[in-house]
């Protein structure tokens, strides 16, 4: 099945939130919205949920030192206790240097690496999608045509209000 | 003889190009299959090789390069993996009964690294001698041994030694050199000419029989004994004052109050190692309370043993024979009699006070002089004689033979030579072209001479100038004995079979003899008619012989010395001789605890022993007082040149030395050996290496040439030198470069300006309290941490007696020794990378006119809360059960933490792979004890493969450690008993009783490592309160 | 093209090495690790012979472990105790005397191969006279069990703390030729303390250290 | 937090640039053939690398001993060289991360370059630790792993350790911090690349990235996490590295002042190292529109801050060391300053104290020369300021008669301008393939298009 995309390219922030924040008030299915920068106030407008990613930040950060400080208590206090400078086995104060490294080692790379994985994105991936421009100086929203609310009088109207440089018709598998 | 096990440990972890050197001498084997065809898998891989990635030279596209060398990697990873050396195990044809392999044995000798001839216990290993320590059953030195005693062990080892006869400096056998000396000598014993035999004193008696036996078949034959240290004055004046050429034995141990002029007898004076004993026993604050000796030093260098004075003063060399006239005058008064002779200018005050304190302990008093002054010495015989202290601390009934030499016979003999009338002349243990002034003038008059003959172990100076040189074994492969003192006697046995063609002297001359005889036969048949007669106790001589041999010593009858009484007619000549002087400076020559005479000048360990005074090793050096160095504006290290006339000069570097009479001008004997010619490229080699070599090619500068012939005795001291500054530097190896406790002015905190490393008090303030000079008492705090570590076997620790310690330094070498630590060359010293694991801290107090000196033995304190542990990354170094700081070499990755968090800096580093190439000299090694690699951490472990053995031991009888089985290597050659090791937690081990007294302290306590090394402190025999000229001149 | 043949061959070359690779992964061992190995003796001397079937006690010939840090290879003269009268196998002793018997004649003396080595080290001829100018020379034995010389084990305080043999050195008693069985690591001799630490040895209660310096010096 | 923004105040971008205009002025340098200043430059550098190249193969061959050390002095160059390193990493994280959190709009034209200092910086900073080990082939061991040893482990208890964890983690966290950053303008150049290795080798490492709201959503929370979770970390890691000196029992080394006194200290070096590349490369690459003189005087301001921060700490540490009453102590201090290796003391205290209070002038911090060199000098002062810390306490500890000099050997003065090879090599390198400016952020701080509130809040 296919579906059919209208794609409005735009050339200012002020344009882009503002026809996305108006598509949204129309009901239009807002597929996806693309721009060259992080844009404020883009997920207010298209109504996107904040990212579960923090979860995973604080879950593999608690895990990473957990793990870290039991490793480095069952190595200087069980597994082989050695006495060292009359040190007592469990030097907990001694363990908290590493265990905050490994804290941080463990919180940051388990972010990133679901950041990967929810974005699927990988090395050598060629972009889907890539729309003309937007890695550069433009802006471009994506909308549905099938969708019921779609008009595409009303989509014009909205896309010149807001200075669309160029818009065009996209057919895409899905 | 075949040995099991490889005789040296090597610490084999990777190395990083390990993997990539070729094993062309070792197998290597990867599989069963391979190895079992090692041959047809060595084509193999070579054909593997071969063919791939050389032969695509021809195609030079970088491709293809990176290819073949990805595939040869890959091949290298399949072929390199699980590769070991073969190791071939050679056990023993047939195993003698004592010896197994892997257990030390050990043999009672006599030490030959000087003439004091001290008890050696030989430790041997698996047939080849590894460590020589003291024999405490030894009358004289009662366990102890000197460092050149314990270095003298790598002689054996020296592959520089002669290893066969040298006929007019070419190599001969035995046979064609027996022929020719034999013709010659036939022909001298038809023709008479005189034949003459130069020797250090002999003290071995056997030796000595067979000599005069040789000689005695000559009409003239003579042995000329000569000691290059020599004590000739003593004997000398003796023979004026009491008719018999003797050297009296000295009783320290009897002595409350000793004067010595300028005799160094705790550092090199005839016997030091006795005398340190000795007088160490009248000096223990706890056993003699007020019976504490009293020492005053009279000298124009700072000696070792002026470090040890209770009161020195500095007096010029000329000044020193006037001094003890005034002391011969001020006692003679007391004893009312009026001196013979001029008089004398009014004493000084503390001359007033000496004569008072020795008047008072007449009879257990002591004045002894090292001055080579027959009229000085005179002088001294009466004092002793007004003391009476002839029969107490002076025994002329067991007089010692350790020095008998006679410079006068030794002044005849060299006109002798100088006019060539001598047929023969035989050379042993001397070694004249290096230790006598004019020494060109003799060697043209020696090569002259019909026969000369040397039995030098090496080609020094004088071997190159024989016509034969019949090379004498080390002492540790032959027989011979010893009769040091009358009385106690000593026997050597061979701890090894000769490593090369060399034959004892003994045997040389019973070859020319007419008859071969072992040396073995000679001294047991001398033993059997002249040494068993001298006894009693024993009626068999197989018996007296076994028990001998066993304990190295046995006690005979003492042969009377024909000494007549006291005849006072010398002293009035004495009194009147005049007083040399004049110039600006006077020299004198001095040995050094390390290189003596010279005769060690061809071992490293002895060079790299810094000298515990001046802290400067590798070198002999011009030393100076601040004051007179700042008169000349020379720093340390100018290269200053000493002029004494038409007798030559020197040149030497300037060596500043705080406690020297501003006019002198001291340099040690003993360097500028040709033996030390082979240290030209000593020392690890790189980019900034620099020569341990002077532009001489040797160690040192030979000041010989400025030895002074005056009144028949060769002495030691010379007025009149010039010095002038050269503009030439020579930087000098010294190992410490503070020296003192006090701060610099600048510095100074408001806290204090002196620490508290070094505690002292004086004698009576330590008998009102025993903790007198005790700094702030700190009472460990508590720790943050909760204590884990039950320790409730064994805990090892140490107790160091400052006041027993001389600094004499024999722990140092002994400590080398045993441990295996390399030497690393002047180069390396001077850039204050010693490697030795026990260092002697010398620290001067008081003005530079007036120092007092005091030694610290400063070794790994084994930390109970170690702060070199904590910071190891790699569990290198941690604690074990029994409170040692252990170090695992083989885990170090040389991160240096350790060392630098180390407040007591004695951890040593291995910065380069040291030689190890000798193989000769690696026989030397320890089988016990790792030798490190490059880049290791290395420090004392207390001799942990010591506790190990003992603990084995013990285990295996089932009993425990019993206290004082256990001695570390520095302990056992402590000549003062110094070092005590021993464990705490025995309430009745020496070291816990020591550590418990009033005097134990330990360094740097107030920063709660706890050190395991409890220091007791210097009691010094001084007055309270210093006043003004009390007791310091 | 040259290019490409090259190519090939280096790439069968390299398959090839990384099959033999695959091969010998099972007996991948890391450096220093030689379990396993069983090198070629000079005389093939059989453990399994004298250990096991003759039953001669560990330390009649070793005897250095009661004594000695090392257990020691015996001496020539500890092997010519039996071997001077034992000059070869039973059944080749016995298969002459019977040829003898047939020939009726006094049996030769028969001297095996393996032995005779050791009668030529020890400088006898076949007759176990001395050999005129023949110099005995020791028997340079190829060492199995071999630690890093920074190792410092110890028979003694094993022997007497009842540790079989056999703990460390295998079932000896079965060995035709010596070969090493465990691996000889450092955690093999730490565990082994730990577990006679735990459990005794023997029964018995012993201490074993686990500080670096009981073997480390 | 919004900035105020004043009619004094300048954009911070100048030149009123369209995104395009952005775009293509970053990437120019990359697209351009290298200048010849760039290639004289570049030259040099690799020279100083290859010379550390030989001396550290050398040393290693031959041994720890080529170095000036001795058994006094067991640390000189080789931890003076990585605690400096180390520092100069530390302004990398704080621009990026710390400045992040807070905020900062002006960071974006200086967080690409500061974080690819901070990796090119840890990198020669990890050199040290291992050349200055007597066997660095045996490094690995300060690392936990399963072995055949019993198995042994590591001392989790000396500072060593830490310090092997906390560089390995600081630069993994800083790689991957920096890489995030990186990916939507390696898009960026991907889509103006022509087809061919240069646009597959973007592509490939840019990772399919196509500028979605809904990526850059997550985009935006991993970038805030990272920057919340670096920040933390730059703080940590300099205070480890202080705890080597911290933990001993060396007077000098063991006071408790030392973490802040070195993390200020960092920051304090890394902004005089950051104002130093950032001058130059504004100059060479043409980049004075990005990098403006408010820039430069942002940073400026930041530099007087943290120079006092460490001149308090001179003081107070000078001061707890006179008022202790502890005669070592005391002495280490007195020594340092007037004691034979005075001179470094005061080269340390002038060149980061008494010189930098010169940018209290407007004048002076608008001179960018003026600023180049106070920021050079700053960079040997905060040099020198490792080396009093770790050689002057060491070579003047407790016994006198372990006292010694120290003077450094050829081959460690090499070591040290080998390190500088390898950093400017790598820099140089950066500038040439990757954009030196955060493209996309940049452009979120261009005035260019905005809503008027966002430009003027």
């Amino acid at each position: 099945m296919s579906r059919r995309l209208l794609v409005g390219f735009f050339e200012t922030e002020s344009d882009i939130l503002g026809v996305t924040r108006a598509a949204r008030e129309l009901d239009l299915n807002i597929v996806d919205v693309y721009s060259p920068y992080a844009l404020h106030g883009l997920d207010r407008a298209m109504g996107l949920q904040p990212s579960r990613l923090p979860w995973v930040c604080f879950l593999l950060g608690l895990l990473g030192a957990g793990a870290k400080v039991w490793f480095e208590f069952w190595t200087t206090a069980i597994d082989w206790p050695i006495n060292v400078g009359g040190k007592p086995w469990n030097s907990l104060p001694a363990f908290v240097p590493i265990t905050f490294e490994v804290m941080v080692l463990f919180a940051g790379l388990s972010t990133v690496f679901a950041f990967f994985l929810v974005s699927r994105m990988r090395p050598g991936k060629e972009p889907e999608r890539l729309l003309p421009g937007v890695t550069n100086d433009r802006f471009a929203i994506l909308l549905e045509e099938s969708d019921a609310a779609f008009d595409t009088a009303k989509v014009a109207a909205l896309f010149r209000a807001f200075h669309a440089v160029h818009v065009e018709e996209r057919v895409e598998e899905v | 003889m075949s040995l099991l096990n490889n005789t040296r440990k090597t610490e084999s972890a990777p190395r990083p190009f390990a993997l990539l050197t070729s094993a062309d001498k070792t197998r290597y084997w990867k599989s069963l299959q391979e190895f079992a065809d090692q041959e047809a898998f060595q084509a193999e891989a070579e054909t593997e090789f071969a063919q791939t990635p050389l032969q695509i030279e021809a195609d030079p596209s970088r491709r293809a390069f990176l290819k073949a060398s990805g595939f040869t990697f890959a091949g290298a990873i399949l072929t390199g993996c699980s590769q070991a050396p073969v190791h071939k195990a050679v056990p023993n044809l047939a195993q003698p009964e004592e010896m197994v392999p892997g257990r030390s044995l050990y043999y009672a000798s006599t030490c030959n690294g000087c003439n004091a001839s001290c008890g050696l216990l030989m430790k041997t290993r698996d047939g080849r001698p590894i460590k020589l320590e003291g024999n405490p059953l030894h009358p004289l030195s009662r366990g102890g041994l000197c460092a050149a005693g314990q270095a003298s062990l790598l002689g054996l080892y020296d592959s520089h030694r002669l290893h066969h006869p040298l006929v007019r400096g070419m190599q001969a056998t035995w046979e064609d050199a027996d022929r020719a000396i034999g013709s010659q000598l036939e022909t001298i014993r038809r023709e008479g000419g005189p034949v003459r035999f130069w020797s250090t004193t002999v003290t071995s008696p056997a030796r000595e029989a067979v000599i005069r036996r040789f000689l005695a078949q000559f009409k003239d034959g003579q042995l000329v004994e000569h000691d290059p240290l020599s004590s000739s004055a003593i004997l000398d004046a003796h023979m004026l004052t009491h008719g018999a050429r003797v050297l009296p034995g000295f009783h320290f141990e009897k002595a409350f109050v000793v004067a010595s002029f300028d005799a160094d007898f705790l550092g090199t004076w005839i016997s030091p190692v006795q005398f340190s004993r000795a007088y160490m026993e009248a000096r223990n604050p706890e056993m003699q309370k007020e019976a504490f000796s009293f020492h005053a030093q009279f000298e124009s260098r700072l000696s070792l043993t002026g470090c040890k004075a209770d009161s020195r003063t500095v007096v010029a060399p000329e000044q020193l024979r006037p001094w003890i006239a005034q002391l011969a005058a001020l006692l003679s008064k007391k004893a009312g009699a009026v001196l013979p002779g001029p008089a004398l200018p009014p004493p000084a005050h503390s001359m007033d006070a000496l004569a008072e304190k020795l008047w008072t302990a007449r009879g257990k008093s002591l004045v002894v002089c090292g001055l080579q002054d027959v009229h000085a010495q005179v002088l001294v015989n009466f004092i002793n004689h007004t003391l009476g202290n002839y029969g107490t601390t002076l025994d002329l009934a067991h007089p010692s033979h350790q020095h008998r030499g006679s410079d006068a016979a030794l002044q005849t003999l060299l006109e002798e030579i100088r006019s060539g009338k001598i047929a023969a002349l035989f050379l042993h243990g001397v070694n004249p072209l290096a230790q006598m002034p004019r020494a060109n003038e003799l060697s043209v008059a020696l090569k002259k001479l019909p026969l000369v003959v040397s039995f030098a172990e090496r080609q020094d100076e004088t071997a190159g100038a024989a016509h034969y040189v019949c090379p004498d074994h080390h002492p540790l492969e032959s027989w011979s004995d010893a009769e040091p003192v009358s009385g106690a006697v000593s026997l050597s046995q061979p701890a090894i079979r000769p490593l090369a063609g060399t034959r004892p002297v003994v045997e040389s001359l019973s070859t020319w003899s007419g008859l071969r005889v072992s040396a073995y036969e000679i001294v047991r048949r001398h033993w059997k008619e002249q040494v068993f007669p001298r006894q009693n106790a024993e009626p068999s001589f197989d018996v007296f012989w076994n028990k001998a041999l066993h304990d190295g010593v046995a006690a005979v009858t003492a042969r009377p010395a024909g000494a007549r009484p006291f005849d006072s007619t010398p002293v009035a000549a004495a009194l009147s001789q005049p007083v040399a002087g004049g110039g600006e400076f006077s020299l004198v020559l001095y040995p050094k605890v390390s290189m003596l005479d010279g005769r060690h000048a061809y071992n490293p360990w002895l060079h790299e022993l810094p000298d515990p005074v001046s802290k400067a090793a590798w070198d002999n050096y011009a030393c100076l007082s601040p004051a007179a160095a700042a008169r000349l504006s020379l720093k340390e290290g100018d290269v200053v040149r000493v002029d004494a006339g038409a007798d030559g000069s020197l040149d030497l570097p300037v060596l500043l030395q705080p406690g020297q009479h501003d006019n002198v001008v001291a340099v040690a004997l003993g360097y500028g050996r040709k033996d030390s010619a082979r240290f030209a490229e000593a020392g690890p080699r790189w980019l900034n290496w620099r020569k341990p070599v002077g532009e001489n090619g040797l160690v040192g500068t030979n000041a010989a040439p400025l030895l002074r012939w005056q009144d028949r005795s060769l002495t030691y001291t010379r007025s009149a030198v010039r010095l002038t500054k050269t503009s030439r530097t020579h930087p000098l190896a010294i190992t410490q470069s503070h020296h003192s406790l006090t701060v610099p002015k600048n510095l100074a905190p408001s806290s204090g300006s002196t620490r508290p490393i070094i505690q002292e008090a004086v004698l009576p303030a330590y008998l009102k309290d025993a903790a007198a000079g005790a700094s702030h008492h700190e009472v460990p705090s508590q720790d943050l941490w909760p204590r884990d570590h039950a320790n409730d076997g064994h805990r090892w620790a140490m107790a160091v007696d400052l006041n027993a310690c001389t600094g004499c330094s024999a722990c140092v070498v002994a400590c080398q020794v045993e441990n295996n630590i390399p030497v690393v060359g002047k180069d390396e010293m001077g850039r204050r990378r010693e490697m030795h694991w026990i260092r002697i801290d010398r620290y001067y107090s008081g003005p530079p006119e007036d120092v007092s000196v005091a030694h610290q033995p400063m070794m790994c304190q084994q930390c109970e809360h170690a702060p070199c542990e904590t910071v190891c990354p790699v569990l290198a170094t941690v604690h074990s059960a029994e409170g040692l700081n252990q170090q695992i070499y083989n885990r170090c990755v040389g991160t240096r933490y350790c060392a630098n968090n180390c407040p007591y800096k004695a951890r040593r580093f291995n910065w380069f792979d040291y030689p190890h190439e000798d193989r000769l000299a690696n026989l030397v090694l320890n089988p016990d004890v790792t030798v490190r690699s490059r880049g290791v951490m290395e420090k004392c472990t207390f001799c942990v493969q010591r506790i190990q053995e003992a603990r084995i031991e013990a285990g295996n009888r089932g009993a425990p450690i019993a206290d004082g089985v256990i001695q570390t290597a520095c302990q056992q050659s402590c000549p003062t008993h110094a070092i005590v090791f021993g464990d705490i937690h025995d309430p009745g081990s020496r070291v816990s009783q020591l550590s418990r007294q009033g005097r134990a302290y330990r360094v740097l306590e107030e920063i709660n490592v706890r050190p395991s090394v409890n220091y007791l402190r210097l009691v010094r025999n001084r007055p309270e309160k210093k006043s003004e000229g009390e007791n310091h001149g | 093209m040259n290019s490409r043949i090259v190519t090939i061959l280096l790439c069968t070359g390299l398959a090839l090495s990384g099959i033999l690779l695959a091969l010998s992964l099972a007996d991948f061992r890391l450096p220093g690790n030689q379990q396993g190995y069983e090198p070629p003796q000079p005389i093939a001397y059989s453990h399994r012979l004298h250990a096991g079937e003759l039953q001669i006690p560990c330390l009649y010939c070793h005897s250095g472990a009661e004594k000695s840090r090392h257990a020691g290879i015996p001496a020539a003269s500890v092997c010519m105790n039996c071997h001077r009268y034992v000059t070869a196998g039973y059944g080749a002793v016995r298969a002459e005397d019977e040829m003898a018997a047939k020939e009726k004649r006094s049996p030769r003396p028969i001297i095996s191969d393996e032995l005779r080595k050791l009668y030529q080290a020890v400088g006898l001829d076949d007759n176990l006279n001395p050999a005129p100018g023949k110099e005995p020379s020791p028997i340079a034995w190829t060492g199995v069990h071999k630690l890093p010389d920074f190792v410092y084990f110890d028979h003694r305080p094993h022997g007497k703390a009842l540790v079989a043999c056999q703990q460390c050195h295998g079932p000896v008693e079965t060995m035709e030729r010596m070969r090493q069985v465990p691996d000889l690591s450092m955690g093999w001799c730490v565990n082994c303390h730990r577990d006679a630490n735990q459990k005794g040895i023997a029964g018995k209660a012993v201490k074993a250290s686990l500080d670096c310096s009981a073997c480390h010096f | 937090m919004a900035e105020l923004y004043t009619a004094l105040r300048q954009p911070l971008i100048q030149g009123g640039k369209g995104f395009a205009q952005v775009t293509s002025d970053v990437c120019a340098p990359m697209e351009r053939r290298p200048t010849g200043l760039w290639w004289t430059a570049f030259l040099i550098s690799v020279a100083a690398l290859l010379l550390g190249v030989v001396t550290v193969a050398y040393q290693i061959r031959t041994g720890i001993g080529t170095w000036g050390l001795n058994n006094t002095v067991g640390w000189a160059f080789d931890i003076t060289n990585f605690v400096f390193w180390i520092g100069i990493g530390h302004a990398g994280t704080l621009i990026s991360a710390i400045l992040f959190l807070f905020r900062q709009k002006w960071r974006t034209s200086v967080n690409r370059s500061a974080e690819a200092m901070t990796l090119f910086a840890v990198m020669c900073a990890g050199i040290f630790p291992v050349i200055h080990m007597g066997r660095p082939w045996l490094a690995y061991w300060i690392f936990p792993y399963p072995n055949f040893r019993g198995p042994l482990w590591i001392n989790f208890r000396s500072p060593l350790a830490w310090d092997a964890f906390a560089i390995s983690t600081y630069f993994i966290i800083s790689l991957t911090f920096w890489y995030v950053g990186l990916i939507p303008d390696l898009a960026t150049i991907r889509d103006r690349a022509k087809p061919g290795l240069r646009r597959s080798l973007f592509a490939f490492f840019s990772l399919g990235w196509t500028g979605s709201a809904r990526i850059w959503l997550r985009y935006e929370t991993v970038y805030l996490l990272l920057a919340g979770l670096a920040t933390p970390l730059v703080v940590s890691v300099h205070t480890i590295v202080s705890w080597d000196f911290a933990t001993s029992v060396i007077p000098g080394w063991h006071t408790t002042i030392l973490p802040p006194y070195f993390v200020a200290g960092a920051i304090f070096s890394g902004m005089a190292m950051v104002l130093t590349l950032m001058i130059i490369a504004r100059k060479v690459m043409g980049l004075e529109d990005y990098i403006t003189l408010r820039h430069v005087d942002v940073m400026s301001k930041l530099v007087i801050l943290t120079s006092s921060m460490v001149g308090l700490a001179y003081m107070t540490e000078f001061f707890t060391a006179l008022y202790s009453g502890n005669h070592y102590e005391e002495f280490t201090f007195l020594n340092r300053a007037f004691g034979p290796m005075g001179w470094a003391y005061w080269i340390m205290l002038s060149c980061n104290v008494a010189i930098p209070q010169l940018l209290w002038s407007r004048n002076i911090r608008s001179r960018v020369y003026l600023v180049f060199v106070i920021s050079l000098l700053i960079n040997v002062g905060m040099w020198f300021e490792r080396f009093v810390i770790v050689v002057t306490s060491l070579h003047r500890d407790y016994l006198p008669s372990n006292w010694t000099s120290y003077s450094p050997t050829v081959i460690e003065v090499a070591t040290l301008v080998g390190s500088f090879g390898l950093f400017f090599s790598c820099f140089l390198l950066f500038c040439r393939i990757l954009p030196v400016i955060a493209i996309g952020e940049v452009k979120a701080v261009l005035s260019y298009g905005k809503p008027k509130e966002e430009v003027s809040a």
